[in-house]
């Protein structure tokens, strides 16, 4: 039968220097954090990042310096509102950037998924989003009598697309059992390879389809391997498994203060393995104990 | 309870309430404590039929306030972050947001202070700016109207369009920009001046045009000679307020909690 | 508070003559078949149809001289796979027609519901789609490289859609417990009103809304009112509330042969009020006893 | 078991499977009973990646034949009808599906016979053909091999869009116009003649050449000048079609239920 397990090193092994790595969640929810710190421990360089929805995918990966530009519509910690390594690069000029509306994001991504150029959009026009040196926005006019001018909204598309969920089977068949699956969907069918951590692989049967149905991301045929890794959002949430973790999100805001507190969360947290990573984070049933947060 | 006893947060949230009357049935979405109760209040009075949500993922059947709750809330559907882009591609919805710079155009940023390539502070990147400026009625709150605020020239970034004819091609903008109002901590204001220019529409007690004028980098028409006091809230407002917000996170907005009425201090 | 409520009568009484009308649903699941008999029975004419996934909707309001313009991809009774009174009509030259590909549809419902006046495709190129009298369309080029032509798909904009749900409360927040919600809600939010019929309505606390949050198929802001009719899809589909009727389907399709058997079809099933259309079907006991289908 | 004893069904059926060899994980769609049942032929041999539905609307972990099943097969996935459509503009599906008429550009027509305005004979309508010619592998079934499916001229309405350059603005179909294979009750075809020319590549035991080209309606081309007669179905092969179908739906498709090899007739 088929079988795409992997590790989340094996996959971090499908990587490349001078890719374009596309990241699911949404600032602080379901980030693919086991892969991101694995990225953050390579020797990998020179990466594109496609993180519409940013937080500490940002944020780590531009505090050790892997990337060479980033597509983005935001970076936030939400509760924290600024993501302070993302600032520290962003105001040291360490890479280029092309800044996009949150719907244009998952425009170009749908674009992405659907095999076109570009989709037409209103979005952008009048904003500096257009004027940026980091693309050559074209403009798309209406054939029919309205002949309005819309924004071509370039596809957005990653080489590989990288995103956590909660259940898969051997087979990459995925459960994505957040309230909101945010736009994964969109982000694997863009990319042209996709790789899932989740919490926990189980049997088909396990994933009890008939009930989840609505829950299962997107098809197989698009996922190119999933990894077991428990807790592998932390300390991003993957709710109802798990919340974030507000006080080790506190820690990392707070390494961003100084080399030497970046050296230290790295140290401790990051250049080490995941086993030690989550005892350095309490264990398993600290994190499932973590509260709702509020909004 | 005397006239004068209400809050300038108070104050400020009937007036945030006042932009979603007559809206008909939208998501109506306060960004920061203010203008979420400010929508509350709006659904629980004039407005009964907007939709306000839990500041997560729920749309709500009540209103919900900033800061913990005691119960669980009703919810009366999703707000699933696909679905906000539906709504407000729609143009069914009305967002009060709290950018950090505008200009004389009503052009809005959140994303960057200094150079794009290397600013001086980034900050969160455009989000939603761009797509929600053209799309939906918007208005904004700025609980320190200063210059830093409300600036000379154009936003330093231009995340949320506005009415400068130098930004579009034919020279209009698209037919969905339509910015309402300015509520800051000195007045309220909207964009009913000649070619859209930013007009004072109400004073907050105590507070002189001059004074506005004065703290904003750009000229400010007025709605008439005599620009009206924006209206104290009234005793049922207040109750429906503190039911809104029982964690009575509205006197943690402004320094030292001031009263709505500075001709009282 | 918001109260929503109107009979089938009050909704079809919202529809005018020359109207174009949207019609949610697939073939034989989830048609909004009471409110397309009160349609039927009206005196309401020259109606543009949108159905692009259509079954007896097409079929019931053909027969009935209702049809000014069709705009579809198929009319199907799946099961029985050509619908005969779609047929008669067609070869009648009854009504003009636009077809449509499947997917074609549900992107002019997509353009719609983003009030864009089109979104490009590749669907239609080397078919007779694009050719017919129906609609003269345009096509649009790709601004960046590759310089492709597209199809510029018009946005589909229906006056009114009509849809069948599951549950709603009195404000119109609506449950669609299908596993399959089809493109109903892309159909609501492309149109200028939307009305549904539901099998309950109920509390707003019955919706169970924590639970059942993937089965809220749209907003209330877009639905403008909502009617209870209890069986209101039969006989399509309401699964899992009930499945489709294959024996009263076939007693339809027979009503096809002729002008008499169709004259005393609808004297027994459409110029009825829906509570002698449901005893003339033999009751909600019978009809939520149907066997489940077999494709 | 003998040699020839094997239905043409079960010869059709193995025809179909293999167009499915060497695709990589593809959603597989099999329209009608024998293409359906070749493609969990092929799923449960050579091709153990591609997914196959229920015919309804979940991924199958194994195959589900038509008709009666005695148990709930287990679901592997969704394929509603958005997810089908995301699939299929991914270009990760090959279909085989079954249309009224076909022409020699391999133009396909399900939705009517004569004028399109007011026609002899309406259908279905286009359905989803339009839109998965240009954007996956397709290939055809026909249970009657004759002039009025394998018409001389181009179809009544273009549904399927095929090798013909007069139908694109440049002369070129879009690249994902990719037709593989046409399996009839008397050959397998391909499109690999000169320029994109339908060719024989197999006949079903017994039938010749002649026999083909004289039951269509244009020039067929040739594989060889000796083309080989198409594979008959393996014990294993013809042990799994049993399998997968229990019910024994592939003896209704031909009249008589005729065997595969009519040279034993």
């Amino acid at each position: 039968m088929l079988d795409k397990r992997m590790t989340v090193d094996d996959i971090v092994g499908q990587l490349s220097d001078g890719m374009t790595i596309g990241i699911g969640g949404w600032a602080t929810r379901r980030k693919p954090m086991a892969l991101i710190r694995a990225i953050a421990r390579s020797n990998l360089k020179d990466l594109t990042l496609m993180a519409g929805y940013g937080g500490m995918d940002i944020g780590m990966l531009a505090a050790t310096g892997k990337i060479r530009k980033l597509v983005f519509a935001f970076a936030s910690l939400d509760h924290f509102p600024l993501e302070p390594h993302f600032r520290n690069a962003r105001q040291a000029g360490a890479f280029e950037v092309l800044e996009l509306d949150e719907g244009m994001y998952h425009w170009g991504l749908r674009a992405g998924a659907m095999k076109l150029p570009f989709l037409p959009t209103r979005v952008g026009i009048g904003t500096d989003i257009i004027n940026q040196s980091g693309f050559d926005f074209k403009f798309v006019k209406s054939p029919y009598e309205d002949g309005e001018e819309f924004v071509a909204m370039p596809a957005l598309v990653p080489d590989v697309a990288l995103i956590h969920a909660h259940r898969s089977d051997e087979r990459g068949n995925l459960l994505n059992l957040s309230v909101d699956p945010i736009f994964d969907e969109l982000l694997v069918r863009a990319a042209g390879k996709s790789y899932a951590t989740v919490e926990k692989i189980v049997t088909t049967a396990e994933l009890d389809m008939k009930k989840n149905s609505r829950y299962n991301l997107v098809e197989r045929t698009m996922i190119n391997g999933v990894a077991e890794a428990p807790l592998g959002a932390h300390p991003s949430s993957a709710a109802p498994d798990y919340q974030l973790d507000l006080k080790h999100i506190k820690t990392y805001v707070e390494s961003a203060a100084s080399p030497e507190a970046w050296a230290e969360y790295k140290a401790k947290f990051i250049d080490v393995s995941e086993a030690d990573y989550q005892t350095a984070i309490g264990g398993e049933e600290a994190v499932k104990q973590l509260p709702v947060p509020i909004y | 309870m005397t006239q004068n006893s209400y809050s300038l947060a108070e104050l400020v949230i009937a007036a945030c309430a006042e932009v979603w009357r007559d809206n008909g049935e939208v998501m109506a979405t306060g960004i920061g404590p203010l203008p979420r109760i400010g929508a509350g209040l709006a659904k629980l009075s004039f407005s009964p039929a907007i939709q306000t949500t839990d500041g997560e993922v729920w749309y709500t059947s009540e209103p919900v306030g900033p800061g913990k709750r005691n119960s669980e809330p009703e919810y009366e559907g999703i707000a699933n972050y696909d679905r906000v882009f539906s709504a407000l591609w729609s143009g069914r919805r009305h967002a009060l947001v709290g950018p950090v710079q505008i200009d004389r155009f009503g052009q809005a940023n959140i994303s960057v202070i200094g150079d794009h390539k290397k600013p001086k502070a980034a900050m969160l990147g455009a989000r939603g700016f761009p797509g929600n400026s053209i799309s939906h009625p918007n208005s904004f709150f700025f609980p320190n109207h200063n210059k830093r605020a409300f600036v000379e020239g154009e936003v330093d970034f231009v995340c949320m369009a506005g009415y400068n004819p130098a930004r579009y091609r034919n020279g209009q903008p698209p037919k969905g920009l339509d910015l309402r109002r300015i509520i800051t901590n000195l007045c309220v204001m909207d964009f009913g001046g000649p070619d859209h220019q930013i007009r004072v529409i109400s004073l907050h007690p105590g507070v002189t045009f001059e004074e506005v004028q004065d703290n904003t980098g750009f000229p400010l028409a007025k709605i008439a000679d005599e620009i009206p006091v924006t209206p104290a809230p009234t005793a049922e407002q207040l109750e429906l307020i503190a039911k809104i917000d029982p964690n009575n996170v509205r006197a943690t907005v402004f320094k030292d909690n001031p009263a709505g009425d500075r001709r009282a201090a």
